[in-house]
């Protein structure tokens, strides 16, 4: 089975992210966002893309950084708490921004890795974001219809992965990561460690290689990686 | 005590040995540091985490473990960590005992809206909405007005809801108020306060079963 | 944390079963069944039960022997291909059986254990099973609505659990036990070990504490938990 | 050779390096042993298995590890174990490069029946409409024609469809026969056969592109 090895480049990488692609990004906060093919990203240049993440990333940092360079054109999120830059292109029409409930967004993006079509769900049925959305009865219940989410492309990190793609992640590194893998046409995914196959756990593999098309190994992690300090309590 | 240490005492009480809750960012993650220190409780955080912990301190943060909110917890022994799609599956499969918010404003018939002021703050949703409409028991925790002294419990909330008819109870710095079918009770009062200055306060009718055995918290 | 222990006896578990209930049964095929738990479950004789299964085991294992005894009045499952005593029995009309495909009706305990009310797929639109099932257009496509499924109790095999109710599945035993342990009201364990709370290590958790109500440790198993000679080549 | 390792060998050249594909129960599971000792493929088993081996014998058997069958089988490096729910993303994600099932008929469309005989035989559903549906490429193993000696390729389907135009290609004892836009296509004969055989016991009009040119396997 040795045949079978997807690493990669990052810039060839970079290079499968067309103008105008959707992309989903892993991460929550900073663990399991991966910084460094954002990085590769910003040199590739690719532009009018739609980006798919939980947040945007801290002014300055991950793929806020694609959205200030102007590459970004929409972006599908549940929320921009501690992101001011980004709060601010919104409001000024920069750059377009859907919202979704946190656990809806990650049931739309499930759904599309799962094939299928939607979801039903009450989430938000007595609010603003229910306007515009199909509705449906289920057991005398009105419930909407939350489509699934697809991709162009993943980008994913992962603590660990062999060469044909098995990863793990670590601790809450983990969040959007094996969902989105398995939601895009072309999964690419930064490893921390890249070890031979067959040396990961079959029971503890969380995300299986038949969703991963590429692997870049990350040998140094930028500083980006590290505990932020603007969130360590200071006593 | 300040305000929000106050609230934050208040609320530990709220919670009972084996609950599985969720405590939002801001207020609520302070009744953390109330709790019992053995109180075997599992805290859960929407990004991944079962068994949260308290803030790490000293610079034992671990780059790859955060909180909802961006903070560095520890984990207690049995935590897990899971995808976010199994955590949301314990908020609305109906897995938590209670949730605790922040708010801007609550109705009382337990309306709440918390999530959005137009033309002026709008970052998103988050996990909100989940965790009010999906949670056993929701309970709030928030100063009793707004900075500029207006009542947050009203008849009825003038700014878009974040989830219709869902808040159990609201923990101020002034008082404990259950929502009931027939609107606001008040439960407890502030030792700094009096059932005047919360019927004051408060921008809907009041039920108070009897003002002379109200406890005092 | 070490006051959380939801220990209990195979009897009193047994006893959570209300006549008419419905029982969510882990296991596809021999592994992963809750062999001992369906024994219990004999012995209380819990009348008119709804079942939820993949399959129902082969004639004179696991469910088929509460199937036999006349205790169940509905099955909802996949397949029945090796049982022909429950096949007979539904011709018969002595029970009755609701099939689904496999992985719908995965995905519709899932959607159960997520809160959700349904989801949405194309999995057997152009069939008979298509019939009577509400449909819905999405992005120019009709779908059909497959409701969530719920159940009162589910009884879950697990290779390790620790007092506290985190559970590791082993191998091929995993199959729907996570997903049933998330959508019953109350969820029994039997587990083949279990383990001091803090040692199963937090990345490696099949299914957390919160989904678990009780566990019980089964010591001794029984020959149906063995490899079946029957289906083992004989060269 | 019989007929069934004569489909088996033939299917077993349907599969390419680094391919992950889905062999069902019966015909199609008897490919894996003709598979060259070294290719590295991954085969996926719905109960929840990716990077099966093959059967197990001599009392290596695993009480925990069945396939879909419910055979013994071994697993490669690189196997990894899941629940069903995840086990069915990766067919109905899209993430199988091919299927291979059994069948009862196939229609000149690509109509799939391999469920159901009225009133005679109806065991279920399994992962059968979901493999049909899905895979990137459905390929048939199946006799050319039934135990009496009647055709399964057909211009119709009279039998209840698992799933509607999904079959790509048809191995059987007899011929390699694709479903394209304009029906059946010959594309292999048996070396045991003729394409007189074939066409006399297929039950729907056969397109034999050059009839001095058919390849033989």
């Amino acid at each position: 089975m040795s045949m079978i090895d997807k690493n990669t480049t990052r810039k060839e990488a970079a290079a499968l992210v067309r103008d105008g692609a959707s992309v989903m990004v892993g991460g929550f906060g900073v663990p399991g966002t991966p910084f460094i093919l954002i990085d590769a990203l910003l040199e590739q240049k690719p532009s009018n893309l739609t980006l798919i993440k939980n947040e945007a990333n801290e002014d300055g940092m991950g793929i806020s950084k694609i959205i200030e360079a102007g590459m970004c054109r929409k972006l599908i999120t549940s929320h921009l708490g501690l992101n001011s830059t980004v709060i601010g292109m919104m409001n000024e029409k920069k750059i377009e921004v859907e919202f979704h409930p946190q656990g809806i967004l990650a049931e739309k993006i499930r759904a599309g890795g799962a094939g299928l079509a939607g979801i039903l769900t009450d989430i938000g049925i007595d609010t603003i974001i229910s306007e515009g959305k199909t509705k449906v009865e289920v057991n005398g219940e009105t419930v909407m219809v939350e489509e699934s989410l697809n991709a162009d492309v993943a980008l994913i990190h992962a603590a660990k992965a062999d060469r044909m793609g098995n990863m793990v992640y670590e601790k809450t590194a983990r969040n959007f990561n094996p969902l989105m893998a398995s939601a895009a046409s072309t999964v690419i995914v930064e490893t921390e460690e890249i070890v031979e196959t067959g040396t990961l756990s079959p029971d503890e593999i969380h995300t299986p290689a038949a969703f991963v098309d590429h692997i870049v190994v990350i040998d140094n992690l930028t500083e980006e990686y590290g505990v932020l300090q603007s969130h360590v309590i200071q006593d | 005590m300040s305000y929000k240490t106050k609230i934050a005492k208040r609320t530990a009480r709220e919670i009972g040995p084996g609950q599985v809750i969720n405590l939002g960012i801001g207020l609520p993650t302070l009744a953390m540091a109330y709790l019992p220190e053995d109180m075997p409780v599992l805290i859960h955080s929407e990004n991944g985490i079962l068994g949260m912990g308290r803030a790490c301190r000293n610079g034992t943060e671990d780059r790859n473990l955060i909180d909802a909110g961006g903070g560095y917890p520890e984990i207690v022994k049995g935590a897990s960590f899971f995808d976010s799609a199994l955590s949301f599956s314990i908020i609305r499969g109906g897995r938590l005992d209670a949730a605790f918010l922040g708010t801007l404003e609550v109705s009382m018939n337990g309306d709440l809206a918390n999530w959005i002021i137009p033309g002026k703050f709008a970052p998103g949703i988050g996990g909100g909405m989940e965790l009010a409409q999906k949670a056993r028991r929701l309970i709030i925790t928030t100063t009793h007005t707004t900075r500029k002294g207006e009542p947050k419990l009203l008849k009825g909330c003038t700014l878009p809801l974040t989830a219709k008819a869902c808040v159990d109870r609201i923990i101020t710095e002034l008082a404990v108020i259950d929502v009931t079918e027939e609107g606001f009770v008040l439960k407890e009062v502030a030792e700094e306060s009096s059932v005047d200055e919360v019927v004051q306060k408060t921008g809907a009718p009041l039920i108070v079963p009897d003002e002379n055995s109200i406890p005092t918290f």
